[in-house]
This record gives C-alpha cells, structure tokens and sequence, in this order.
C-alpha cells in the first residue's frame, strides 16, 4: 500500500517538467484552433467588450436573432438545472451504497458541497477557469474576482455568446464545477473527518479544478495543441478530476475498518438502501441529458439531438455489459455493478458524445461497463478502499472515454490519441498531485481521519450527534 | 409455571401460533432474531467480495404457561414447526417463579 | 382460475380471424388519412428521401424556419427526458409496493429493461414500428436493422419533420418503448425468474410493442380506417399493450405464496415502503407531463397546453376518485389506492389528451379513479394476483381511455366508438397471444417461476443474493 | 401558549380597519402601474377580448412572433413541471422530518392536497386571482366558474399574452396554488385529524389564497399603490400565505405529545428518515428553477437567466450561513437545518429575484439561513411545535424575502420598505384570521385533533389503517 | 439473583426506566418485541383485503436483580406500566444461577 | 442444561463467534437489543434541542449449553468481549429444564 502511492507519487515528480515541455512543443507553433462548438466559451468575456452591441434590451428582443438566443437559452438553463439534480444523484447514490451509520454524514456533505461549489465558483472559479481571451494558450488566467454584469447589454445578448447569456454561462458552468468535489466524497466515505474534507472540497473546487478546466475549455494550451486535446464535455476535465482527487484521499486515508480480514482478505462492507442508489443512478442518467446535451452550448437541433442518443445509448450498453461481466465473472447478477456499469457507460461517452455514431456509443458505453467491473475488483485488491465504485467510474472510464475519441467517431485518428494522452496525463498529474498535497497538508493539520472508536459507532452519531433513521435505530447501529 | 422460548422458521410462525390457539394458548411474545447453528449460510456476493451471512433470520417464541401445559405445547410447536430440514430450530424449557398480569395485578397460574 | 383463462384464450382463438376480416375491410377503401399532428411521424423516414433538402446544416440554421425548428426538436427532447424518468417511477412504485425482501430484484429488472429496451429498440424497434410510407395502412413492415443518418442534411432539418430530427425521433420512442415491458415487470414481481422475465422483455420489447405500435403510429392499418382508431399517446399502444402482457404472465405465474388462505379468502400481501410508492407516482406523474405534451410532436403552444392541462386534470380527479371511492367501499382512506388513481387518471387521459375539454379530462379521469379501484378488486377475487395493480391500471383504464375517445370530445361519436373498439380489440389480441406464447414456451424452455423456498426466501437472496437493506435485515427477511 | 395568540388575535383585529384605510389612501390616486413583466398576467383574462386576433392558428402559426412565444410558451410550460416537483418535494420533506407512524397519513395529504388544489383552482381560484381588468385596484373579484378557452385564437396566441397560452397561465398558477395548502400540512402534521385538514386544505386554497393572490398578481389594489408592493414570486403571495396558515394551524392545535417534557422543556420528536428529507430539499430546490424562473412569464434570457442565479446562489448561501450557525449555536453540524436553510434562502430570494444582484442574493440568502435557525429554535420555546419548521422556513422567511425587496437590489428604498410592509401585514392579517376562522370553525364541527390515543398509536394506523412500511414494522411503532 | 423480564407497551418504557432508576436500579437490557394476547390487533385493509394485525408492539425489559430487590422491582414495574386497559402486558421472575459483569470479572450480585 | 445470555458490544460479536466456535459451541441465538446502564448515552441535538439517547445498542447472545461446558463458555465470552471500558456488557447463566431439537426430536443435551 505504502509502496504503491510513493510510486505513484515519484512517477508524478518526475513526469511534470516532461509533459510541461511536450506541451510547451505542441502550444507554440499552434494558432488557438477554432473549434466551432465545444470551445466557444473560451474567448467569450472579453468578446462581449470587443464586438458591435446592440442599442439597448428592447432593440436585441425587436432583432431577427432574438428567438434563437432564447431557444438556445432555454436549453442552457434546463440543463443547468437537469446538472443541478445530478447532485441529489451522487447523493443518493453515495448514501445507499454506504452503511446507515454514515447516512447523515453523507448527506451533509453533498448538500453542502454545492451550496460552497456554486459561493466558490462565483468569487473566483468562473474567473479562474475562463479568463478570456488574454490568455488563450495559457497555463493559467484569472480574471478578477466575482460575477457581475459590467455591460448589460452585451453580455445579455448574443453579443456574449449564440448559445447563452452570461449569467447562464456561469450558472451552467457552477454546476458543473461542484461535481468534482462530490466525486471525492463518495470515495471518502464513512471515515473521513468532516471538517477536512469540507475545507478540501472548497479549495479543489475553487483552484484545482478551475486551473485544469481552463486549459481546455477556457481556451488554455490544451486547446491550443496542433491536434488540440478534445473533451467534449468533460470525460477528463470533470470526472478524471474527481476521481484523481479521490484516489488521492483514498492513499492517505486507507481502507475502512473491516475491509479487509486479517488474513488480507477483501470483505464486504454493504450498502444500506438498494432502492436509495437506484435513485440515485437514474438521477444521474437524467442529468446527463443537461450534462452532455447542454455541453454543446446552444440547442443546435442535430447536435444536441446526436448527443442524448449517444448518451442514452452508452449508459445502455453500459449498463447491460456490466450486468454481464458480473453475472460471468461473480455468478450472480449483481445490481450495484449494473448500476455502476450506467454510469460507466455515461462518463465513457462524455468526452465524445457529439463526435461518435449510435454504434460507436454501444460499443463505448459497452465497454466502460466491462472496465468498471474489473476495475471495482482489482482496486479492492490492491487494497484502495474505494466504498461506491468513484474511482473506477470516473478516473478510470474517464480516462478510457477521453481515449475512446482518438479510437472512434470523427475525431479518430494517432495524432489525436497523442493529444488525448496528453490531455489526460497532464490534468492527472496536476490534480492527482494537488490533491494529495492538499489532503497530505490537512492531514497535518487538521487530521483527516476519525477515529477508530468514532468509525465503528458511526460518522452520524460522532460528527453530528444525529441518526438517519431513528425509528428503526436499533438496527442501524451494528 | 415454566417459560418455553421456541426458535423456529419465521414463515412457520403464523402455522404454530394458530396450532396453540387450538390447544387454548392464546399469550406469547415474539422476536426476531438471528440464528447460527449447523445450518450454515449462504454465501453472498457483493460488488465482487463473497461473504457468508452466518446468521440466519429466525423468530423466537416466548410462552409463559402452566406447568400442566409445557408438554403438550412443547409437543405441538414442535409439530407444527418442522420441515424436516436443517435449521429448523429449538424449543427450550426454562423454570418461572412468578409471574403478573399488569392489568389486573393478578399473579401466577391466572396471570398467563 | 385454470377456467378463467381457459376461456379467455378460446375467446381470443376465435376472435382473431374475425376481427382481421374486419379491419381488412375498413382498410381497403379508405386513403390513408393525413391527420396533422398525431400521425405525422407515421411518413416521416422516407419523406425525408423525397423532401427539398438545405443546402448543408449551415444554409437551414440561416432559414427562417430553423428558430421554430429548434424550440420543437428542444420540447421533444424535454419530452424525452420526462419519459425516461417514468422508468424510475416505475421501478420505485413497484418497489414500493412489493415486499423488501424482493426490491433488488425488482431494481435489477426496472433497470436493465430500459437499457435493453433502448438497444433492441435501436436495433430492431424503431423500423419496425416505423416502417415508411411504403407500408401505409399494413399490418407489417420493416425498414432494415439499426438507426443511422444516411443523409444528414434531411434527416437534421425540418425535411424530416416539422416537430424533430431523426435522433430527438428515435430516442423520444425508444423511451416509450421500455415502458411497455416495465409494465409487465410490476405484474409478475416476487415471483418470476429473473433470467425467463428478461428474455420475455427483451423479445416483447423488440417486436410484440413495435408491431402493434405500426398499425397505428407507424401509419399502418388501424391508422388508415375509415374512421381512424385514434391513439393520441397511448392508452392502447402503450399502456394496454403493457397490460395484457401482464395478465398474460400473471395468468400463467399463479398467485404468490400466501396471497389466498386454505379456504380461498384473500390475504394482503403489503408493499413494503409507501414512500418509495409515493416517489414513484409523482415522478410517473411528471413524466407525463412528456409521454403525452411530447405525442404533440412539437411544441404547439396552444396544443401542448392544452395536453398538459387536461393530462393534470385527469390525473388529479384520479386521484380524488379513488380516495374517495376507497374510502366509501373500504372505510379507510387508502393511500395505495389514491396513487393508482392518479395513474389511473393519467392512462385515461392519454388516448385523447388533445382532444377534450378541461371538464371532459375531469370526468374521464375521475372516472378511471372509480374504475381502478373497482378493478383491483375484482382481479384479487378472480386470482389475478398483481402486486402494483398494473392491470388494472394499465390494461383497464387503458381500455377505457380509448375508448373515452369516442365518447367524449372533439372525436366523440359511433363510427369513432367503433374503430376505438377495433383498435382495443385487435391490439388486445395481438398483444395476449404473443405474450402469452411466448411467456408459455419460455415456461418450457427455461421455467417461469422461482421455487416456493425461493419464493419465501425472496428473490434478492435467491436470484442475486443480494439484500437490498442489509442494515436492517433481520427486519426484512420475515 | 394561550396568551400568545389572544395577544395576536387582538392585535389582528385591531389592526384591519387601519390596514384598510392606509391601502385606500395608496389605492386613490395611483393609477394601475404598468409593470413591464411581473404583473402582465394581472390584465390579462380580457386584453384578449380587446385585442386583435389573428384569423385563424394557422395565421398566427405562419405570423413573425409565432417562434419566440412558442419558446416563451415552452419555458412556461417547463416552469409548470417545476413546480408541480415541489410537490414531491414538499411530500419528503415532511415524510423525512417526522415519524414513521404519520407517514402514511402525511403522504396521503401530500398527494391529494394537489388533486385538490388544481381542481378547486379550476373551478373557482383561477377567476377569483385573475378576474381581469374590471377589478384593477381592488380588493375582490371574480369571473365566473370554470375554465374554459372562449376564444380559441386569442386565448391561445400571443394575444392573450407575449408569454404564453391561456392553458399555460391557467396551469402554472394552479400549480402554485397548492402550495400554499402543502406548507400547512407540515406544520400541523403528526395530530391534525385528515378529514378536517383535507376540507380546510380545500377551503384555504380554493378561497383565502386566490383572494390575497389578486391583491399583487391579479392586479388588485397592492398593485395600485403608488409604489407598487413588489412580490416577484411569491415569498408573500405564497410562502408567507401558507405560513399564516401554518401558524393559525399549529395555535389551536398545540403541540405534540412527548413534545416539552412535563417541566416544560423542549424534547426533540426525531423525524424518521433524513435521506427523505434531503431528497424533498433537492427537489424543492430544483422546482424553484420554475418557481422563481417561471415567474418571468416569459423566456426572456436576461430576465431568467439573472432570477436562476440570484435564486441558486440564495439558496446555496442559506445552506451555508444555516450550517454554519447551527454549528456555532449547537455545536454540531445539523443536517435538517442545513436543508432548512437551503429553503430560507430560496424563499427569502423569491420576492426579488429578478431585481438583485449576484452580490444581494448572496447576501438575502445568507442572512434567511441564519435567521431560519434563530426562528426553529424561538418556536419551539413559544411551544408552538411545528415539525418541519415550515412556519420558520415560509412565513419568516417570507416576510424576510418580502421586506428585502426594500432594502436590496433595484427597488431598494423607503417608499418601497413602506409598501412591502403594507403587503406583508395586509395579507398576514386576512390570511391569519381567515385560516384562524376556518380552523377554529372546523374544530367545533369535526374536531381539529386526532385522540391522544391515536396520536400515540400514529395517524397511519388509526386514520388510514395502514403502514408505511409493513416488514420494518416492529421498529417503526414506538 | 432473579431475572424479571416485563412485557410493557412502548409508551411506558420511559416511565418505567424513570421509576426503576428511583429505587436503584439502573441496569436494564431492552428488546422491541411483537405480543399476541387478549388485546386482539385492529383489522386494517391494504388494498381491498381486509387482515387483521394480530401481533401488536411491545417492549421486553429484561432486569437482573439481587433476590431482595425483586419484590419491589416487579410491583414499581406493575404500578407504572399499568394503564388498565387491556395489553398492559405481563412480568415474569426467573431464577439466574450466576452473572458476570464483563468489564471486570465481578460475579454475583455485584455484578447487576 | 444452562442457558446463557451474553449482552455484549454489537462489534465484538465477530470475535466471540469465533471464539465459542473454538470450544465446539456451534449454536446460539442472537438478538439485537438496547442496553441502559452505567455507560451514559450521549448526548445528541436535534434541531437544536438536546436529548440523551439513554439506550445503547447492544447485542444479546442467547447460548444453551449442557452443565460441563458452561463455565469455560461464559469465561470465553467474558475475555473475548472485554474491552475494558465501561459499557461492556454482562453475562447471566440461567438454569434450563429441557431442550428438544424440532427436526429430530432429539431431546437434552443432544438437542443443543
Ligand atoms: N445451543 C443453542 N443455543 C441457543 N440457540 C440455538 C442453539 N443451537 C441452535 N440454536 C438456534 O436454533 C437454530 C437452528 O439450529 P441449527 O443447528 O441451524 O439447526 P437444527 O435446528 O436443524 O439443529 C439456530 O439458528 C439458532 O437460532
Ligand atoms: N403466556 C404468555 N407468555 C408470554 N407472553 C405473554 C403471555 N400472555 C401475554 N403475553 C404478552 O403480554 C402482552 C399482553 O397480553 P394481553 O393478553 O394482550 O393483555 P393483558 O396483559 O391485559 O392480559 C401480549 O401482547 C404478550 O406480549
Ligand atoms: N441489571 C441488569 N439487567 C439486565 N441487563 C443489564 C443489567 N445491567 C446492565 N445490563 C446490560 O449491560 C449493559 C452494560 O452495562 P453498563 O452498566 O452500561 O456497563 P458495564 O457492563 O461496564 O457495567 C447495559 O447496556 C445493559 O444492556
């Protein structure tokens, strides 16, 4: 175990300056590539100073564009709010794959880690992950803190963007930044201290994860390789990112107690509500439809029409693939890895939902949801305690979805593997050694993990002195 | 009086309850519990760890009754509750000193 | 028991070459009528070959009609979304209602059908439910396997249809397709091999469901009557059809374990967590808000609010109904039976959502209220066990709402009564023959039903040994 | 306790006539302010008569406006599915904080209170809140019973309004309506009798609601002030008009027993499920989306796209401050007041959410997070033993939202302080004596409060002869 | 040493721990447990079908006490738990040959 | 024959198993119960009133055994279960008149 993460640690060390020249390489000749689409947020704030506006709200609403801004409008904010209740989804999911002792503890963290998402991301994130054009190709930006409407009517037209109005722009992008500190939290689970990880999430979520969306979305050197790095929707930018940060807690915090026999045997710790990760996972279906649909930033009919079905289709072969291999490899069919097989299926397809045919997506999603299964088993193996599957869902599928675009669909093609290694490799190793810095100093400081005493009775009861079921707590509390 | 505590299948409770409401019981006291014994657990799998479910469901049965009465209520449950199968469980016969029928404050063979 | 659906097959032998003749003689003098809205997908995949196609996507984002087309392609992929929640309405109602100790096996199943459903429907469903224009007024017909977009110009534009592309098409009836089948799973619940349901649904899913759909929505026979059978969304292609694979498969299971004493009383069997029933009614309730606003197949504004009002009104007098009649024949205000109520008001609504009066979708659905309750009844005293009532929601005010069509509203009269009885009729049998067949050859092939050990163990432990609340299983296992 | 609402009834009476002078002097001598957006609806219902027509639907399908009120129309509709969530959403919430021997009974009231409300509001509400132009500036009006679309062309174009279709509007405030009846079912739950609250419900929402509605919304004499009285969404028209409710509920109804120990200390009645109650906070938040975005009444992308993230960043800052000062005043994290402060800040946001800055929200929805906790905790001091804290959440906060409009944002500044206060008490007081009355009436009739004995044994089984969840039963029943 | 073991309602178990703990008793082991007696369960309906909820919840209180305690134990147990109304439940008085408090090894009546 | 009963910490029952497994003591019933005693409950808050959950999850461990075994089985339970801190629990040995196995018939000692 030990071995293992100082490996991984060196590995890292070493890597940096490498890819940091490899990218230098690839940015310099390179001119900012226009991609029509998926990287149009980038420029955008200072876009808005530059181009012609109109005279006022009236005029814009009086213009020929007017109806098709609002149309693309509209479906920017129902996916913001179809990305919102992908929180209640993690939630869910989180809760029921974890013991009821824990439920409270849970469900504080996920509540809270949008509300403190969204607060971060408007003082400082939304400038940090899209600093405008000033510093396209760059490694960082940032833009001044807070959100406000400095032009009203540009930035409230499609002056700003065709797809949205500035507000929507953040409230999308918001949603979309506390994912990543909610992937963690399932990782963590049932032993991490709660303040710690409350004082991680907040500043993963408001420097690392802005800093490495940037290079790709907010017009950063990724975006501008020869063959830029593609990720349509966040395959690497979003769940690689929550799961290295997972990973990271995972090494530092070690398995939960009676994870493991003495004998180093794998047990089972049980979820507690079957029906509650259901929930859960279904959510997160839903969800995507605004994750991966409104990830093509207007309501393009074709796009974004092409874009649900491919991924409806992968969470479908995902989910059936995963049934399969657990039902081939443990003999039964086994609905939390169904389960996780959906999910794998959904983060598979992120990175190139709009670049891939219905069958490219099966044969994606269908594999993520083999992946996810192996994946589950080997890191119980090798003793990464990882309670609801959040590494192998999203690091894991989500490095083999960033691949998938060089592999399949439009993109496909050597030059545009290299890329997305280089996208992954780099954001890996960025997050994956700012997390862990991060955790390694709070452990210092702050302690990361409850005690042994505390982890038995159960997180409820000794971070929160409550119960989530007290009706039924005799049995709660083994 | 004696107390006899039955552990048997739960789906045979409602059978034995009904077959000593034949023979004029009609108090008891029911629990569910769990039960290890020679019967051993199935093995389960989840998320890819296998693990044995040692204790099984069972339900307890508790009746304070007579002493006139324990062999025949013995002889009945134990009827009643077999399957023929492992697991099917145990009757016990404890001694009870004394026993109070809160309502009425009446004590020993009356109160049960 | 045996008598009952003895009869009922005979019943349906006879019937079936009777009611050919006569559709066949409804079908041959009348043109395909070219009702506007509810049909109009029925033409669609070839009229995209014949249709004055853009330029290229850029030439029909600049045309007039691109604003229009986008808000209906967004409105329908909306649709989609809510129609994909209903699945996990389904499965938390039947959860709900069902003992714990069969819930993982019933999330397994409510799970995986709608990803099968959508790969079979992607594969076979949806051109064998829309066919084209060369098969109008048939009784069969199949464009070739899987979905793709052999011309993209036509297929993404308003050439293929003023409503959507072709992917919002496809994806917006795959989802109803799985419905279909979830139907059947709440029916057959705590006693069915989980492997034999599996197979049933995925072959039902796959061709009993687009087979009947054609006749209607693809613009077969029952669509070119005379007198059209009118559909607007369901009741019968959907829903009834949902129905009588569940009396098919219950009538062949037998009643669970218990269900009946020695002497023949019915003995209820309670659902388990009213919640989780509760959850499920309002999300299934809020999927209609798409099942039916999206079978306008745009975003009419006048159309589609008038669905949603009469959708929202018919649920809601479901609702009142059947409390109201619980609480007068069972002295007890019963909550399962209100929420069957307001499904009942929901599938009573469907077949003619577009076409009643406010005060008509009250009394259509206040009628359903009355009906479900009634029909529960009737189907436990006939040993029709069906743990969720999905029969009598789905089949009997399925039946009803069809035939409300000609009863009520903008359609109301005899020749519309009699083509609404054709449709019920001829669909009925199709649908019976075909599930029951097939759920009869897979009884010899594989076994229908668990073990009675199985069956009083419960299924999660026999089938996935699995516990869907292991926290509090001593509780559960009863 | 008893002096306590002695004192608020008096103050109340008192206080009416004075109240009504006051609003009169205002209502004289201003003429109906045109307020561009929110109070569109308020003319409405006979604009269409007055207005031009187009010919037919195919003419105003064909005209340049067709494609934006469609969006408009679309935004609307989805705004309608929002809010109807919240329902679920209201339903879990009080599920989740109350015990599992009420259940059955708070599910039941939950699901029929909004079957209720759309009836009622369709027969009677709707024309009592919007009767139309004849009644500007007054205090009471109605159009008659019914809902029915007179005049197709007008009512369902952009002549009956720039926003949406007569259906739609009808709709959307149905929804809204029974809210205002579920915020009572909380804080009366766990002893009121189902009968009596079901006709008070129905009562409350068919009559007292639209009444005060018509007051700001329908066009009446809040309206008319000289500086109108500003209520965006509702934290007055529904929040705080449920709150009344609740209140006037919870004084005649006194508090639970095993509420305040023998020596009158506060003792805590442990709500049974905190997944629930999370569920319900997550859905509530999301139907805000089209609570609050909804009442733009149009898809204006500015206007909607500022209210989504005024309203998320209140909620998200209530959850916060209320973690926070629950950690500082109890010294333990507190999940239900964290959930209680989500619903602060979006109930606190919603009077002017279209008129704050990111900034303002922030700060609006913060300090209802704070004062949420402070108001739970005064409550249960004053004995009046509200369960959910719905009168904490709805009415304080309401008031707070309500003011806040003052003190913040666009409208901030006396006039506006004074006019919100002229709102906030007139409605208080009609709404509070009305549902005092109405209770108080239905106390002498059919008795307000179940037994002590049914109280103890738990409404599900002595008004519904039901469990919630059977197989858990044992532990469920303390 | 004697064992009492009182069937209650729910409601009175804190009652009853309150009573018990003003005479110095202030161990006690507590156990959710269904009773089937004279007190015959409501019938409810569940979709039509009437049933009858035969086994009604109750509380077992199983206290372990020195043989002088015992006498007053049961009749503070009766007094509090009493409502009169039918399914106030039972006490029983077993004899118990020996205890042990785990923590120390203590044995006998210093043990309870 | 005795019947013991062990009321133990919930988490050591892993290990007592284990341990009775070891002398050959194969069978036992285990019921989930709530404990009062010495060991305060703590206190929890709950929207901002305090309460003290008195009773604490414990777990009864119900063992017939024939007379030999029954000394060396509570000495096995007492060591295996202690952790030294307050809470740990007790064991009580009552005596038992008779015992029949249900599938068998099998009666006294071989019957547990
Ligand atoms: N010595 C014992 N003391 C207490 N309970 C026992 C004992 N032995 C068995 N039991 C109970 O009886 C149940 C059935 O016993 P088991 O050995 O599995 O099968 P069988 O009854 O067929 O011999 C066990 O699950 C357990 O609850
Ligand atoms: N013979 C008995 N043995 C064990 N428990 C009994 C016996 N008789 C009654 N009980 C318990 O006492 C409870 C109350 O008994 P019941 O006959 O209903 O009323 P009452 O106590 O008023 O006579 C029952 O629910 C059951 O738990
Ligand atoms: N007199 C008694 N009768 C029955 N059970 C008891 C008695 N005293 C204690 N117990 C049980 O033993 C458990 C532990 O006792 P406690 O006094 O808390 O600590 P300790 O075992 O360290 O003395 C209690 O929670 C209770 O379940």
């Amino acid at each position: 175990m030990k071995r293992f993460w100082k490996y991984l640690l060196t590995a890292a060390l070493l890597a940096t300056p490498l890819v940091a020249t490899w990218a230098q390489d690839a940015a310099t000749p390179a001119a900012p590539a226009a991609e029509a689409v998926a990287a149009a947020a980038a420029t955008v704030a200072d876009a808005a100073a530059a181009a012609p506006a109109y005279k006022d709200l009236e005029a814009f609403a009086g213009s020929p564009g007017y109806a098709i801004f609002t149309t693309n409008n509209l479906w920017m904010m129902l996916s913001t709010a179809l990305v919102f209740i992908m929180h209640l989804g993690f939630a869910t999911v989180e809760t029921g794959l974890t013991r009821s002792k824990n439920t409270v503890n849970i469900l504080f963290k996920n509540t809270l880690i949008p509300c403190i998402g969204l607060l971060t991301y408007a003082i400082i994130g939304f400038n940090l992950m899209y600093p405008g054009g000033d510093y396209a190709g760059k490694w960082f930006g940032f833009s001044g803190f807070g959100v406000s409407v400095s032009d009203d009517i540009a930035n409230l037209t499609d002056t700003y963007n065709a797809g949205y109005t500035y507000w929507t722009d953040f409230l999308f992008q918001g949603m979309f930044a506390a994912t990543a500190a909610t992937i963690v939290s399932g990782a963590v689970a049932e032993r991490v201290k709660l303040g710690t990880f409350m004082v991680f999430s907040t500043i993963f979520v408001a420097i690392s994860y802005p800093i490495t969306g940037m290079w790709k979305w907010g017009g950063g050197w990724l975006n501008a390789l020869e063959t830029p790095f593609y990720d349509f929707a966040g395959s690497t930018l979003v769940h690689s990112v929550g799961g290295w940060g997972a990973l990271a807690g995972v090494m530092l915090l070690g398995p939960r107690i009676g994870k493991y026999s003495a004998d180093g045997k794998v047990r089972p710790v049980l979820g507690h509500s079957m029906p509650l990760a259901t929930i859960g996972v279904f959510l997160l279906w839903l969800g995507w439809f605004g994750f991966n649909g409104g990830s093509v930033l207007s309501a393009n009919p074709g796009l974004t029409s092409l874009v649900l079905v491919t991924t409806c289709l992968a969470a479908a072969a995902g989910g059936v693939t995963s049934a399969l291999t657990s039902f081939v490899l443990l003999k039964k069919p086994d609905l939390s890895m169904a389960l996780n097989g959906i999910l794998a299926g959904l983060v598979g397809i992120t990175a190139g939902a709009d670049q891939m045919s219905a069958m490219s997506s099966v044969i994606i999603g269908g594999i993520a949801g083999i992946i996810v299964v192996i994946s589950v088993l080997f890191f119980d193996k090798i003793k990464i305690d990882d309670p609801v599957g959040a590494i192998s869902v999203h690091l894991v599928c989500g490095i083999w979805g960033t691949l998938a675009v060089g592999l399949f669909g439009n993109l496909a093609g050597m030059a545009q593997v290299v890329s997305q290694l280089k996208g992954i490799v780099s954001i890996g190793l960025f997050t994956f050694i700012f997390a862990f810095a991060l955790f390694f100093i709070l452990k210092m400081v702050m302690g990361l993990r409850v005690s042994a005493e505390e982890e038995i009775e159960g997180l409820d009861v000794s971070e929160h002195g409550a119960h989530a079921y007290p009706d039924f707590q005799a049995a709660a509390e083994k | 009086m004696k107390k006899i505590e039955a552990i048997i299948k739960p789906f045979k409770l409602e059978e034995v309850k009904d077959a000593l409401a034949d023979i004029g019981i009609e108090g008891m006291t029911v629990t569910e519990v769990k039960g290890f014994g020679r019967q051993k657990g199935h093995t389960e799998i989840y998320r890819g760890s296998e693990y044995t479910v040692d204790f099984l469901p069972k339900i307890k049965l508790e009746i304070v009754v007579a002493d006139s009465v324990v062999e025949n209520a013995v002889a009945i449950i134990v009827k009643t509750a077999k399957t023929g199968k492992i697991g099917d469980g145990k009757v016990f016969v404890l001694p009870v000193e004394e026993a109070v029928r809160i309502r009425t404050d009446e004590k020993g063979d009356k109160a049960v």
